[in-house]
């Protein structure tokens, strides 16, 4: 199991390779692969049958509680086939597709990886696991998106898939870290067969929502469905497979796999049936109304996925069981219409659907598999949309909550899909014949073998439902619901409420594809109108508002004024400290005027003056004179408290420190007053603050004594074992040598440092 | 403004030697009394740098020989040579080591690790401050 | 004189603080000698200050006649002081070169790395 | 001879300096000032005979001494009272003394002696040029000096 | 007696001082570099192999007995760090020998290398507050003379900012040194824990607390005291960026760990709240601040400090998970963060720019440079399986068990940012035409010399692999960070084993 | 006896730094300023390192002393010498009471020469001090 | 009464030092400041001096020994300023 999920990312490393072996036969000699994993995956259906599901343990980071398990049952197992089949004749169709195109060999690694990727997301049992594929279907996607990627649009629509999925796969990734501390568990399978009741848990709502989040945005729903039509740059096979079959049904997946944990809270189901209802009804109004063909393929999949959404939130068994038996008929048209849309677009030059017209003599074939998959997409019999259409209206009018409503729903979102079937069907490939940028052939055999397989096994699933039904659907509801559920799949029910609903939404769709000419401009300008509005709206706002904060930001406190950047670290090295010894110590100021000498007052006022002439004087050589001075006071501070080492070596650097500055100095222009009064006076009351604060930490630590200092260690051994007289510099070259070794090598690289500045001109350099 | 030799001159070929001689007594007392190879190194940068004022970096440069730089590398190396012998040995990197060399009548000259290390002191910071000086006057002249 | 000199002590950061803010390199330059200078001085004062007993050990004899002077702080100090002079020194080299190049000794017109 | 003289001379200074009168302590100290030298030895220049000079070495100090103490008390006087008794200017004075180390010499005890201070030697090194504080009596300042010079010349020749 | 707890330093030090000696001969240095930094290496392995065998691992330096001599302290995080000092070193020193300018070369830039790794493996490895302070003078003054090396004008510029708020901090850091000493008496790390440990009233050691956050908070770049960094790490040439990126502010975090897990744990509500604040702070700042630059260093520049954010928030969460985390996040991030900087230098090389308007089309021309930008980039992001996610995952998972939410989710807001920033580098050097004006120029024709590629591609692979090899293969990695937040969560531990005997 | 000679060796001393201190305040202008200061500052020194020597009484510390005393008459005068020229030659205004100036006449500011006003004159201008002019 | 000759001493160079630092600040030009630094550094060796003296502890001389030697070097320096073109006012 764990080669079947990694396989595909093998088969990507070896890929260019291969490419350059098998050349223009490449799509079908990958394939190869994806079709001995559906043969792997329904070899594995007898044993789910059996016993339920089957679970397959890797390691990979236990320490973090992350595995390699994988969870195989009904759910998995039917995702699993899906990827892997559809993913057999999308690699036979892009290999017709993309033929001869400079980077096939890069677009399959990166088709492979996604494969990998997504076989390994639904059948990851670890939580964390599956966000890891969960990810990477994420940048794969990307890439694809941008497959184009000298184009501008390409870019900007791949960014925004990327965007909009990753900040929910981010906020997955905190719901599923929750879901984890609340069930004590990254493992799937624990989580679910806990009795925990998860939603009485105090992380319940959160969890929800930050899940929710995650697939809500993966899955395109309202309000962030606006991505999957952008994704169409993305070249036709991507759109076919990732966008319409599988990767948006990750979220789909997620939500189902939860469900049985998570399904027991009132918010889940509310949240999944609203949510789900409007992005239903969403999509298929735009997909109606849209004109380019892979547009209205994309809203209506954004449509199924509301449908499926909503689905999981209705949550009985009918509906469980209406869900798993749209996600396959779903599966089945929509890959294939994709496919055929590409292969229009292939053959014709245009994506438009008003620029085509009559192509049903050119195309033939291509007509008749495109009728077959419209008719599931509508969902009329004798097809297996049609069965998933009748289950749909049955679970909803049979819904415990919001029945009417999203009874009504449904009923529209029928009347505009049977619309929309109509456009992808009829208006390309009957009435008159248009003139397109190409002059149009039948499709290459590569390009048509996935949607007349796709499309003839919805029309056998249609006819004969107890074949699925029988080795997955069944145990596949059963994995939603938590409980093994009994289905009932049937063509024909009988004339009963759902019948009517379907052929009242039928003739109503009819009516309103023979007058979509007409209404096409209302459309257009409502949809335009929302434009401005929607969500996709937003999405530029909130991209602007994070330009112009972080401009903002930038250009407030990274603003290059070196005075600035100092007088923030110096208010907040001051504020924080003196904050802190008001609040954790407390202070006194005092000043003991009976433990020094008069002379030791006089150095003191001397350090004093100085400094301050230093800082006040107009003549820059005063300052430098002051600050000899200074050192002088320094010095002498050092001898009269016994310290002649420090008081040598402080007078001999004060001397040589003098000499540098003379050196420099005369190089550079003299003081001039740079700032303004009120800078001066803020950055006075600033330095006065930090240095009051210095005065009353110092005072502070001066009443504290809280351990005698280590260093009569020193004074007693420096004689007896270190040899020498000075303690001061046995530490320096003994006891703590290795301080003094850091030291010189300071000193050493302050030399090369200037030595490269002055020798070393950057006007002189060879530069690369 | 006109610049004047030959007093500086004849001084400092008095005083630097003097400075040369004292910034090696601090440094070999330095163990015992103030001084030490940073005091000594300091001098003796004093001595060099008044040299040079007097006579300009080039004629300091043929003085010393050697560039600052690879006196600088001379004291680094110096210093980290006087860990070697602790490695030898298998003790802690800067273990002192102490040896007394006989010398004619009762005397004995005390060599250590640690006099080693001030030596190497000494070096770098000799070098460190005459790069400083010297480049700085070489890049006016 | 531990106490005289924390307001001492104070003083001189106050003051290194306020020629670091100034637009002046040179300024600045200064600002950050008086800097080292106060934070040499403020472990000497916190350390303890004694009168009169250098931590030197009279010849001979194998520990000090009386009480001494903590020799530890000044151990670090005189490490510190001859660090902050090589930064200093590099600092010093810095603004030169730094004037030569920009033409300007006005840190706000230096800020064209910024933004 | 006289890098000899500044060596022994630093050599003894370095007995002085370290306190340690011994015979080891000298040969060292004569080492270490061997090693100062050498690194001098092209820039100075050879003289000889130093030591009949000492008694008038002698000489001159006390001489020197006694017209410190001197100039000294004068220019306090000066500074202490209120009203300024001196007459300062530079005067150029004839310059006997020829060698570096003679005019150095003369220069730096022309400067150590209070109301008188050498400012610079003309490039012909004929002249000194010395900025008195009491001009009152030139004749009589440069006598004095002309006194000094001889007295540092036998010295030094 | 363990030789390799010094080594580390040794090896640096001893390559500094003879590259130094052998100035005239730039073969000769070049030579040293390589051979420097693979013995650094392979010491600093040696000694993370030790001190996992053994826990920690002590030198009393001169044999002066703890807490009177410097001691030398390894545990598994100093260890840790050491390797990623002697890794980072190492690529570097490979990266330096095609991409260093022979000026740089002529005037010490491999013995200033050799230094600045010296100062990095000293703060990392000493157990003495005083004796880090001057390993980070060592450190500081090698970045500054390789920040200024060129003279440039943006490198001036940059470099009195860098030079000056570092040494703003350098006084901090000293001055609380000296308060420390004051009322502790003492330099030795596990000295001045077990001491302050018995205080019944520790306000003060708080407040002296504060002066280390402060400094060390300086040093590794967190709000608001970051400006140097975005100021300065964009100018010098790219090896040395790459390796200030990696090595310089993880020194910063480094000691805040350091300090604030054996030393300063007295009143945890109060330092480590801030803390928390802070990194939240640093990571929003820095991530914004990166959207608002079009240059391709100062974008990862500004995504240091974003970074630096997520390693303090383990550390400010304290608990046992966000250590590992915070762990975690600092090895993955050092050679992420490198790698990034090291691209950015091969894209300079082939195109002749940093700015992202001036850039482009490299995703045709060169794939592989494409992958390995996109490897270190995505793990940046925090793009599982690649090393960021886990390090992100530990850290969130922290967040949430500790119930900091709105921390959290900051974070997770700024690795949505970080991944947004990713994304421009990518569409704009990677994916977008090459623009027409350089194409003009034909700038790629003057393509790395093939004498060159190696040294410049050798690194990148290696670090790319080590990004890959954490992420696929985290374990070890976890179980050393683990082993590390063990012995950080109990200092009792680390002062046992270096005070050993007086206790 | 003792106590004495150094209280007065170390008043004198106190008392000459005082003078070149109150000199230099006082005086007039930058030459004269350094006759004070240079010269009592000097005498300053030798008086108070007497001092310390009688004090101590140790032949370690008069050494010292002794060398303190003629390091600062070395390089006291060279000190002096080199800022009272470059104060002289960058223009420092003289006192108005200074009665004559023989060296601004022979400087020349743009060649930077200074002549002697000997020029033409064979090469000496001072009498060579023979053994025979000697007095004592 | 060497205490209070000593204390006598303290005050005298004390009030030294005060001038010779409001000579410095005052200036006018930079030679005028060089010299009272100069004046600074002779009156340190007297304090130090004293200090030995005061506290009995004759390896303070070292300092004065260095300050001797060297503390003129600045003064040369400051004049090498002048005559390399640096403004005697600045
Ligand atoms: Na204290
Ligand atoms: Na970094």
């Amino acid at each position: 199991m764990l080669l079947a999920v990694l396989s595909g990312f093998l088969l990507a490393i070896v890929t260019p390779a291969l490419h350059r072996i098998t050349g223009r036969y490449i799509g079908w000699t990958l394939a190869i692969l994806p079709a001995s994993l559906t043969a792997y995956f329904a070899s594995l259906i007898p044993d789910i049958q059996a016993n339920g599901s089957l679970m397959l343990e890797y390691a990979w980071l236990p320490g973090l509680g992350i595995d390699l398990n994988f969870l195989v049952d009904g759910l998995s197992l039917v995702f699993a086939l899906l990827i892997s089949g559809i993913g057999t004749f999308i690699l036979i169709y892009a290999g017709s597709y993309l033929a001869g195109h400079n980077y096939l060999a890069r677009f399959f690694v990166i088709m492979l990886s996604f494969m990998a990727s997504m076989l390994g997301l639904v059948l990851s049992d670890n939580l964390i696991t599956l966000f890891v594929f969960w990810e990477l279907t994420s940048i794969t996607s990307y890439l694809l998106i941008g497959f184009n990627h000298e184009d501008v649009e390409a870019r900007k629509c791949a960014l925004q898939g990327l965007f909009v999925t990753a900040a929910g796969g981010l906020t997955l990734m905190a719901g599923l870290i929750l879901l984890a501390i609340m069930g004590d568990s990254y493992s799937l399978s624990e989580i679910l067969s806990s009795d925990m009741a998860l939603h009485e848990h105090a992380f319940y709502t959160a969890a929800v929502i930050c899940i929710l989040a995650g697939t809500f945005t993966k899955s395109a729903q309202v309000p962030f469905h606006f991505w999957l039509p952008n994704a169409m740059a993305a070249p036709t096979p991507v759109s076919a497979f990732l966008h319409s079959a599988t990767m948006v049904k990750a979220g789909i997946y997620l939500m189902a796999r939860l469900n049985p944990s998570l399904g027991e809270g009132e918010l889940w189901g509310s949240a999944l049936m609203l949510f789900g209802a409007a992005t239903m009804v969403t999509g298929a109004y735009r997909a109606f109304s849209s004109t380019g063909i892979k547009n209205v393929l994309a809203y209506s999949t954004i449509m199924a996925l509301g449908t499926l959404t909503m689905l999981i939130g209705v949550g009985t068994e009918l509906a469980l069981t209406a869900f798993i038996c749209f996600l396959v008929a779903h599966s089945l048209y929509k890959g294939g219409l994709f496919m055929i849309a590409g292969a229009l677009d292939h053959e014709t030059g245009t994506k438009d659907i008003t620029r085509m017209g009559g192509l049903r003599k050119a195309m033939p074939v291509t007509a008749a598999i495109t009728c077959l998959a419209a008719l599931s997409l509508a969902g009329l019999p004798p097809l297996f949309g049609f069965i998933a259409k009748e289950l749909l209206f049955e679970s909803l009018l049979d819904s415990p909550l919001w029945s009417a409503g999203l009874t009504t729903a449904a009923v529209a979102a029928a009347i505009l899909i049977v619309g929309v079937a109509g456009l992808v069907a009829i208006k390309p490939f009957f009435g008159q014949v248009v003139n397109t940028p190409k002059s149009p052939h039948e499709a290459p055999f590569g390009m048509l073998v996935g949607p007349a397989v796709l499309s003839v096994t919805a029309l056998v699933f249609g006819l004969a439902p107890f074949l699925p039904e029988g080795a997955l659907l069944q145990s596949a509801a059963g994995s939603v619901k938590g409980v093994p559920v009994e289905t009932y799949l049937a063509l024909w029910h009988g004339v009963n409420l759902p019948l009517i609903l379907s052929i009242g939404s039928l003739l109503l769709g009819l009516a309103l594809l023979f007058r979509w000419s007409r209404l096409q401009p209302a459309l257009y300008a409502i949809n335009t109108y929302a434009a401005r509005f929607g969500p996709e709206a937003g999405y530029f706002r909130f991209m602007e508002g994070i330009t112009i904060v972080a401009a903002w930001q930038t250009r407030v406190l990274q603003n290059g004024v070196l005075g600035l950047y100092l007088l923030l670290l110096v208010a907040v090295t001051f504020g924080l400290t003196g904050y802190t010894l008001l609040s954790h110590h407390g202070f006194n100021l005092t000043l003991n005027l009976g433990d020094s000498h008069f002379y030791e007052w006089g150095i003191a006022l001397l350090l004093v003056v100085a400094a301050i002439f230093a800082c006040t004087t107009h003549s820059r050589l005063g300052s430098v004179a002051s600050m000899g001075v200074l050192g002088f006071g320094v010095a002498l501070t050092f001898i009269l408290f016994s310290a002649p080492d420090l008081g040598i070596t402080q007078l001999l650097v004060e001397t040589l420190t003098v000499i540098l500055l003379v050196l420099v100095l005369f190089k550079l222009p003299e003081f001039t007053n740079l700032s303004s009064p009120f800078e001066r006076y803020r950055d006075l009351a600033v330095a006065v603050f930090a240095g009051g604060v210095m005065t009353l930490l110092i005072l502070a630590a001066l009443d504290i004594q809280y351990f005698e200092s280590i260093s009569s260690y020193y004074i007693e051994n420096s004689a007896p074992l270190a040899y020498g007289r000075n303690i001061v510099n046995v530490i320096l070259v003994d006891f703590r040598a290795l301080d003094t070794l850091g030291e010189i090598f300071v000193l050493s690289l302050a030399a090369l440092g200037v030595l490269s500045m002055i020798k070393l001109r950057a006007e002189d350099q060879h530069k690369l | 403004m006109k610049s004047n030799t030959l007093i500086l001159h004849t001084a400092a070929l008095f005083i630097m030697p003097l400075q040369l001689m004292f910034s090696v007594f601090l440094l070999f007392r330095g163990h015992d009394e103030p001084g030490g190879g940073f005091i000594g190194g300091l001098v003796a940068s004093g001595a060099f740098v008044l040299y040079a004022f007097a006579f300009g970096a080039r004629k300091t440069r043929s003085i010393l020989r050697v560039a600052p730089r690879d006196l600088l590398a001379a004291g680094l190396l110096f210093a980290i040579a006087s860990t070697i012998p602790a490695f030898l040995t298998g003790q802690p990197m800067l273990t002192a080591h102490w040896w007394e060399l006989p010398l004619p009548g009762d005397n004995y000259l005390k060599l250590s690790t640690p006099l080693i290390f001030d030596i190497g002191v000494y070096a770098a910071v000799l070098g460190t401050i005459m790069t400083f000086v010297m480049n700085l006057m070489e890049s006016d002249e | 004189m531990e106490s005289l000199m924390a307001y001492v002590v104070g003083i001189l950061f106050a003051a290194a603080i306020y020629m670091m803010l100034r637009r002046s390199i040179v300024k600045l330059v200064i600002g950050l000698i008086l800097l080292s200078n106060a934070a040499n001085l403020l472990i000497f004062v916190v350390s303890g200050m004694t009168r009169g007993a250098p931590p030197l050990i009279p010849e001979g004899a194998d520990a000090p006649l009386g009480a001494i002077a903590d020799p530890l702080p000044q151990a670090l100090i005189l490490t510190a002081i001859v660090i902050a002079f090589g930064v200093l020194a590099f600092a010093v080299v810095l603004i030169r070169r730094a004037y030569e190049v920009v033409g300007t000794d006005d840190l706000d017109q230096m800020k064209d790395t910024d933004t | 001879m006289i890098g000899f003289f500044w060596n022994i001379m630093l050599a003894l200074a370095w007995v002085a300096l370290s306190g340690s009168f011994t015979a080891l302590n000298f040969m060292a100290g004569f080492f270490f000032a061997y090693l100062a030298l050498m690194v001098l030895q092209r820039q100075v220049p050879a003289l000889k005979g130093y030591s009949r000079r000492l008694p008038r070495m002698a000489a001159f100090l006390v001489y020197f001494v006694k017209e410190l103490v001197k100039a000294n008390f004068r220019v306090a006087y000066d500074v202490a009272t209120p009203v300024w008794y001196m007459k300062p200017g530079v005067i150029g004075f004839e310059l006997a003394a020829r060698t570096d180390v003679e005019i150095t010499f003369l220069s730096s005890v022309i400067s150590l002696t209070p109301g008188t201070l050498s400012l610079d030697v003309s490039d012909d090194r004929k002249v000194l040029f010395i900025h008195a504080m009491f001009l009152q009596d030139e004749e009589q300042l440069r006598q004095d000096l002309r006194e000094l010079e001889t007295r540092i010349l036998k010295i030094l020749r | 007696m363990n030789p390799e707890l010094a080594l580390p330093i040794l090896i640096p030090l001893i390559s500094g001082a003879l590259s130094v000696a052998l100035w005239r001969s730039v073969r000769y240095q070049r030579i040293l570099a390589v051979a420097g930094t693979v013995l650094l290496l392979a010491s600093s392995i040696w000694l993370l192999r030790s001190t996992v065998a053994q826990g920690f691992l002590v030198m009393e330096m001169g044999s002066w007995p703890a807490p009177f001599s410097i001691v030398f302290v390894s545990d598994i995080l100093s260890a840790i760090m050491v390797v990623l000092a002697g890794i980072i070193g190492l690529a570097i020193a490979i990266y330096s020998l095609a991409s260093t300018p022979s000026g740089h070369e002529k005037f010490g830039y491999y013995p200033l290398m050799h230094l600045l790794l010296a100062g990095v493996a000293g703060s990392f490895l000493t157990g003495d507050i005083f004796n880090l302070f001057v390993w980070f003078e060592v450190m500081l003054l090698a970045s500054f003379a390789l920040l200024t090396l060129g003279g440039e004008r943006a490198q001036m510029e940059g470099a009195i900012k860098y030079v000056t708020l570092n040494l703003f901090s350098s006084a901090i850091f000293l001055s609380a040194v000296g308060l420390l000493y004051g009322t502790i008496g003492t330099l030795n790390m596990a000295d001045i824990a077990q001491k302050v440990a018995t205080l019944e009233d520790p306000g003060m050691i708080t407040v002296i607390s504060m002066m280390f956050m402060v400094s060390f908070s300086i040093k590794a770049a967190t709000f608001p005291l970051f400006f140097w960094l975005p100021a300065s790490y964009h100018t010098p040439q790219v090896a040395v960026s790459a390796l200030f990126a990696g090595l310089l502010t993880k020194v910063g975090v480094y000691a805040l760990y350091r300090v604030f897990t054996l030393i300063f744990t007295q009143d945890v509500e109060y330092t480590h709240t801030i803390l928390l604040w802070v990194a939240a702070a640093t990571m929003l700042t820095g991530v914004l601040g990166a959207a608002a630059q079009f240059e391709f260093r100062r974008i990862l520049s500004f995504h240091i400090v974003s970074q630096i954010g997520y390693m303090v928030l383990g550390l400010a969460l304290f608990t046992p998970l966000a250590l590992i985390g915070g762990v975690f996040y600092i090895m993955h991030h050092i050679i992420v963060k490198t790698n990034l900087f090291l691209v950015s230098g091969i894209v300079y090389r082939l195109l002749g720019s940093y700015e992202l308007k001036d850039l482009g089309g490299l995703y045709k021309e060169r794939p592989m440079l494409a992958l390995l930008f996109l490897i270190p980039a995505l793990s940046l992001a925090g793009i599982p399986p690649l090393s960021g996610f886990f390090a992100k995952f530990v850290v969130i998972r922290a967040g949430l068990e500790a119930e900091a939410y709105v921390v959290t989710g900051i974070g997770l807001l700024v690795g949505l940012l970080t991944l947004y920033s990713m994304i421009k580098i990518w569409a704009e050097v990677f994916w977008k035409k090459m623009p027409e004006h350089v194409e003009a120029v034909g700038r790629l024709r003057n393509d790395i010399k093939t004498g060159h590629k190696w040294a410049y591609y050798l690194p990148v692979v290696g670090l790319a692999a080590c990004t890959l090899y954490i992420g696929l293969n985290g374990q070890p990695i976890y179980e050393l960070a683990e082993m590390a937040a063990d012995q950080l969560m109990n200092p009792q531990l680390y002062i046992e084993a270096v005070l050993g005997g007086q206790q | 006896m003792i106590e004495i000679i150094v209280s007065v060796l170390l008043l004198a001393g106190a008392a000459f730094m005082v003078l070149a201190a109150i000199g230099i305040l006082r005086l007039p202008d930058l030459p004269t300023r350094m006759h004070a200061s240079t010269k009592a500052a000097a005498m300053g020194a030798m008086f108070t390192m007497g001092g310390v020597a009688f004090y101590f009484g140790d032949s370690v510390v008069l050494a010292r002393a002794f060398a303190i005393v003629v390091f600062i008459l070395i390089t006291s005068p060279i000190a002096a010498h080199v800022i009272g020229r470059a104060g002289y030659f960058t223009g420092t205004a003289l006192w108005d009471g200074t009665v004559k100036d023989e060296l601004r006449d022979n400087y020349d500011p743009d060649t930077h020469t200074l002549g002697s006003g000997y020029e033409g004159s064979p090469e000496r201008v001072a009498p060579p001090p023979g053994p025979d002019s000697s007095k004592d | 009464m060497i205490p209070v000759v000593i204390n006598i001493v303290y005050f005298m160079l004390s009030l030294a030092l005060l001038f010779a630092f409001i000579r410095l600040t005052r200036g006018p030009s930079l030679p005028d400041r060089v010299v009272a630094l100069e004046l600074i550094a002779s009156i340190v060796v007297g304090y130090v001096g004293v200090h030995a003296i005061d506290t009995g502890v004759p390896s303070l001389l070292d300092v004065a020994i260095v300050i001797a030697l060297t503390a003129f070097l600045a003064a040369i320096g400051f004049a090498r300023f002048l005559e390399r073109g640096g403004q005697k006012n600045d």
